[in-house]
């Protein structure tokens, strides 16, 4: 099977659905890039993180539509859009920018099925490039999932592979609801082996990555990667821990973890972002309240630290929850094991 | 643009039903039975019947918090309309939106909308599916003078602009946001001087005059169909009551809204129009009304006999699938 | 000791602050009202809700600013305004606002001081309406505290009632950090006692309303006075809770909160907002990694359920998590009580 | 307005210190050392200098992602900027802010910003302290062409005319934003225009004449001082190198910045102004040269020497107290 980064994988996920449903239109800043330059070229840019290359030139400008920097008025319109019938996939070049754009997610977006008592649909998918490794400082490097897991009416995808990512992208698009796609930048260049065909990875289906009888870790996004780091150094002190990675944070797989936590009674959670009212605080507490009786011991939660994210890289690393820290927790958990 | 009588008879079918249905709010809400927070259109119903008369289904709406005109104008049901803003179960909206969130998406309306500013991003992108469509369908924002120092509403219109797209804004321009007035809160005091500076036309029309209105839409309509962009059109015109509906209105001069029912009430300017030019007499006008009447009181009687949601609506609607 | 509405209260702390120090002035939608009326009236308004009345006749237009609607712009204007000196009290006229305003909220006012390495200070206030009750609809009866809790950079209050509003807000103002300060709307006309002279009420103090043995109740905001009436219903069953107002949501006592919970073994949280990613999800998780080995229950958290405020009355009643669920939440931990 | 040879000495210097940190940069970010991502303000000097050269201490700018030019025009350490750029702890913002949060407020420079229309309403901010104090300071917010399409520039510009606080909008349009012309994105094509029709003057200057530039502000802060409200100026400018340090400008004509370097470089236009009508010679615009680059220079090496952040720093400055 092929390679692919997970840039491309997303790429190709955006390709073939527009190929498929001429309904599927692509919007945002320099998703194409070049308008209006000097040197006339078509095709200036491709995105940022080029994950939306190769579309303009595929499926014109009618399709692939540059915009100003007017955040509220691309996801705005992007809603509009869906709700007139078309199946917008809108860019936000990086996730903190949902600040500028946050009301038209958070009390349109969100709302319109159940204000107009179930009468609408938004098919809409708001790409955004999340996370802090690339010393891009505190307002281009947040992992804001949580903010819009809270908001019901939303579904929340946070990818943590290629193959995952095309999955749950064309998903995104097929799907009658409102999805916010969390691509974490770090991630991007990494590779895994992706069907060239189409498929779709459900919603609200984890992913279990290891198994193992000694604790449950759940991980997000890059944290996968760190925590199948800590898992490889661990193994070789004996510990072997379910790996369950969610992929969506609404829907939530509660049903996955609370069934590894009743094998194993340890929880630990992995999340790269701020502690409070975290997803990671969010899976805790469901363990806490649906799965108490398996409990055997305090839910470890490996977060950052309660503040921004630093510019200098070594503060960058040390921000983020790596493997030293995620093993520290899983073993503080295995610690009173009786 | 000259109609035909029985389309002046639903025009001013309209704007008598819009006039009606919000005079019979007035006195319902007095009497505590309507929930919540109702901003009525009354005053105003010549710009959404002005700008909505040439639309059809197929064109979209997106509306505001002071929305039943809007709703009327673009053929919402009325009894639909009332039931929803008696919070009740066959409401528009099931009875979970409400007065300010009445959508009827068979009829190309949007949706009323408690963000100020909410609504002109919505309409660009039902604008962008027009032109995608190619049917020479339009997108109309409606938006109230306060709502022009949303900067929501200034991306929708540079957006709109930029990408060539079918949309038409329309700000009512009623002398308040709330309690504050239009000459304080927009530093040039020119809203159609705004719109023209993001770059598409725009004119200042007589929001009581249902003609002017009109005029100007069908202009607004000819620019996005032929030059395929937006125009922007700002309505003068007055609210006959307070913000919402308990507003004891100190900020405003006591004969003021006498006033402007005096000058500005666009129904008796419709009259005195068709009493000199015709066709229309006042004798059929006086019939519609009784009609419309006897309409809304209807409407009312079956809000009121409506039921209301059960417990098991508090989490349906959230998602098509979770 | 005079009886104050919670409204009085808040404005009494307005007026005292802003008679004490030059440097605080009050800015939003209506804060006084009327301007460019055609009544001339200086006060027409004294805000929707009232909160600000009597402020623009004593302080003038200079100190007390009517704003157009334009909430990034006033609540950026205020963190100006607190970076270059002044003590500037924002009014977002419904909490639910903050969707128009998020980025200066979230990517400015909160990361001010880290991002400049400590050599900002930005005392700004910015006081908002939230919460169900008044069949607003959906965009105007948000519980969204959650949001700003989770934002590293920011202090955020929630107060219950008329004589922690007025210290709290006092506090606020004076505070050298950000404050973000939730009135609900349903409790401004609440009446308690409130002394006249200025006081402050610490954050991070919460407040214990009761005292009891069997379970420990932790309520916001409204909810601590529907969890007073649950407990005064579960008093003729012979139960007796702990029953902790945190005031402030950040920084939480979490101190207060484990010590009862290292008592009673039982947890309830009690928060007006949907679940995911809560304060009751964080109170939760908290207690489960902090105070695991106290736990002698599943925790119960009594939330909204994962759906936007319905506007029908009835619905929008059972939305609300009302006396009647709380004490059911209180019994079912009880339940396996050994 | 006619300066002395010492303040033109003093701004030339400055603009030659903005090009060389630049320049210099350029050249370092190429060796990999300096981490993150970087916008670098050559070729649009004059629009910082010609600004900030009326300006004190006691006056305040909020600036842009591409701020290093309006941080060495408004008087910051030069080291200090370097080193916090360099990402190290006694750098101005002690390494956790980098390029894009460089802030002084010693200097009344209240931060870069790495939010596309996130400075104009803390200006405003700033600006209603100014009017507080009475003092004749003003406030200034810059933008980019790309930035006069986010809301929030127009809400702020919207409220410093209602509010008449002395508040300056500076537009740098140097043709892009991002990869994306602004024929293109800005609906108008008119950013003083737009400005205008908030209510405030606005005019177009050349933002590669000093003169034009300063010329311009002195106009803005003449009209802020006795008028009491806003003013506006668009610079037309250019950047010299790509949109962050790696862009590989695909969408400019393969001559265009070989041109602007030729037709639109502020110091080439300075020491032609000074060779025509003097006072300053060549050779002492040269002796100006040396010295800024071996500053610069001194500043590099510093930097490289400068101690890292340690792990305790993490926490601390989140909060004045928790
Ligand atoms: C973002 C936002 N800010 C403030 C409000 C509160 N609010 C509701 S209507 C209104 C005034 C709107 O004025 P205008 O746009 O002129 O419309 P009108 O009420 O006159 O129809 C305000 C401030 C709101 N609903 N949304
Ligand atoms: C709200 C927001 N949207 C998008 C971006 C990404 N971005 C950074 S700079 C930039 C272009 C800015 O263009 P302009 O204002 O002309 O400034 P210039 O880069 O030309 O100096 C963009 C799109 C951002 N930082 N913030
Ligand atoms: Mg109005
Ligand atoms: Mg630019």
């Amino acid at each position: 099977m092929p390679q692919l980064s997970m840039r491309d994988a997303i790429n190709q996920a955006l390709h073939q659905e527009m190929a498929r449903d001429p309904r599927v239109i692509v919007l945002g800043e320099d998703v194409s890039g070049g308008a209006g330059g000097s040197s006339n070229e078509r095709e200036a840019s491709g995105g940022i993180f080029g994950v939306t290359k190769g579309l303009l030139p595929k499926f014109g400008a009618g399709r692939v539509l540059d915009t100003p920097i007017s955040e509220s008025a691309i996801v705005g319109a992007a809603a509009g859009a869906a709700l007139a019938g078309l199946r917008p996939v809108a860019e936000l070049m990086f996730a903190d920018f949902v600040g500028v754009c946050m009301d038209q997610i958070y009390n349109q977006i969100a709302k319109f099925r159940y204000m107009f008592g179930g009468k609408s649909t938004c098919p809409v998918v708001i790409r955004m490039a999340m996370g802090a490794g690339m010393n891009m400082g505190a307002q281009h490097s947040q992992s804001i999932y949580a903010l819009l897991t809270s908001v019901p009416g939303l579904k929340v995808v946070v990818p943590s592979n290629a193959y995952d990512a095309k999955g749950l992208m064309i998903q995104a698009i097929r799907d009658d609801d409102p999805v916010m796609f969390f691509e974490h930048k770090a991630l991007y260049p990494r590779k895994s082996e992706v069907p060239e065909e189409a498929y779709t990875v459900n919603f609200g289906e984890a992913n279990v990555l290891r198994e193992g009888d000694d604790a449950t870790v759940v991980a997000l996004g890059r944290m996968v990667v760190f925590a199948e780091k800590a898992l490889d150094g661990l193994a070789a002190e004996g510990i072997k821990c379910d790996l369950i990675d969610p992929r969506t944070t609404s829907p939530l797989d509660r049903r996955t973890i609370l069934q590894s936590v009743e094998n194993t009674g340890r929880l630990i959670v992995v999340d790269e972002s701020p502690p409070r009212c975290s997803v990671a605080s969010d899976i805790a507490a469901m363990v806490a309240s649906e799965g108490f009786e398996s409990l055997q011991a305090p839910v470890e939660l490996v977060t950052t630290p309660h503040a921004p994210v630093p510019f200098s890289p070594g503060l960058e690393r040390s921000y983020v929850p790596g493997p030293q820290k995620i093993a520290d927790a899983i073993r503080r958990s295995l610690k009173g094991r009786r | 643009m000259s109609f035909t009588s029985e389309r002046l008879r639903h025009v001013y079918r309209q704007m008598k039903t819009i006039r009606e249905f919000e005079e019979r709010l007035h006195t319902e809400i007095a009497t505590g039975e309507i929930p919540g927070f109702t901003h009525l259109y009354a005053g105003q119903e010549a710009v959404a019947v002005g700008v909505c008369e040439p639309l059809t289904d197929a064109d979209y709406i997106a509306s505001t918090h002071r929305g039943h005109g809007h709703c009327i104008a673009k053929g919402c049901d009325l009894t639909g309309m009332m039931k929803e803003i008696y919070g009740r179960r066959d409401g528009l909206c099931k009875g979970k939106g409400g007065s300010m969130h009445i959508a009827d998406f068979e009829k190309g309306m949007l949706g009323a909308n408690a963000i100020v500013g909410g609504g002109p991003p919505l309409a660009v992108g039902a604008a962008l599916a027009c032109r995608q469509r190619g049917d020479g369908t339009v997108s109309v924002a409606f938006g109230g003078d306060g709502s022009c120092n949303q900067g929501t509403v200034f991306e929708a219109m540079n957006l709109a602009v930029v990408l060539k797209v079918p949309a038409i804004f329309v700000f009512e321009n009623n002398g308040y946001s709330e309690h504050t007035g239009v000459s304080y809160a927009v530093g040039s005091k020119d809203i159609a001087g705004r719109a023209r500076a993001f770059g598409m036309p725009a004119e200042t029309v007589d929001g009581s005059d249902f003609f002017a209105v009109n005029e100007g839409m069908r202009r607004a309509i000819a620019h996005a169909r032929e030059q395929g962009g937006p125009a922007a059109i700002e309505a003068i015109t007055t609210r006959f009551y307070g913000h919402f509906e308990g507003d004891p209105q100190r900020y405003r001069a006591k004969d003021e809204v006498a006033r402007h029912r005096e000058t500005m009430d666009c129904l008796k300017r419709f009259r005195a129009r068709m009493a000199k030019d015709g066709p229309l007499s006042g004798a059929e006008l006086d019939a519609i009304d009784q009609v419309v009447v006897a309409e809304v009181d209807t409407a009312v009687k079956a809000a009121k006999a409506s039921p209301l949601p059960t417990e098991a609506d508090l989490t349906t609607d959230v998602y098509v699938r979770y």
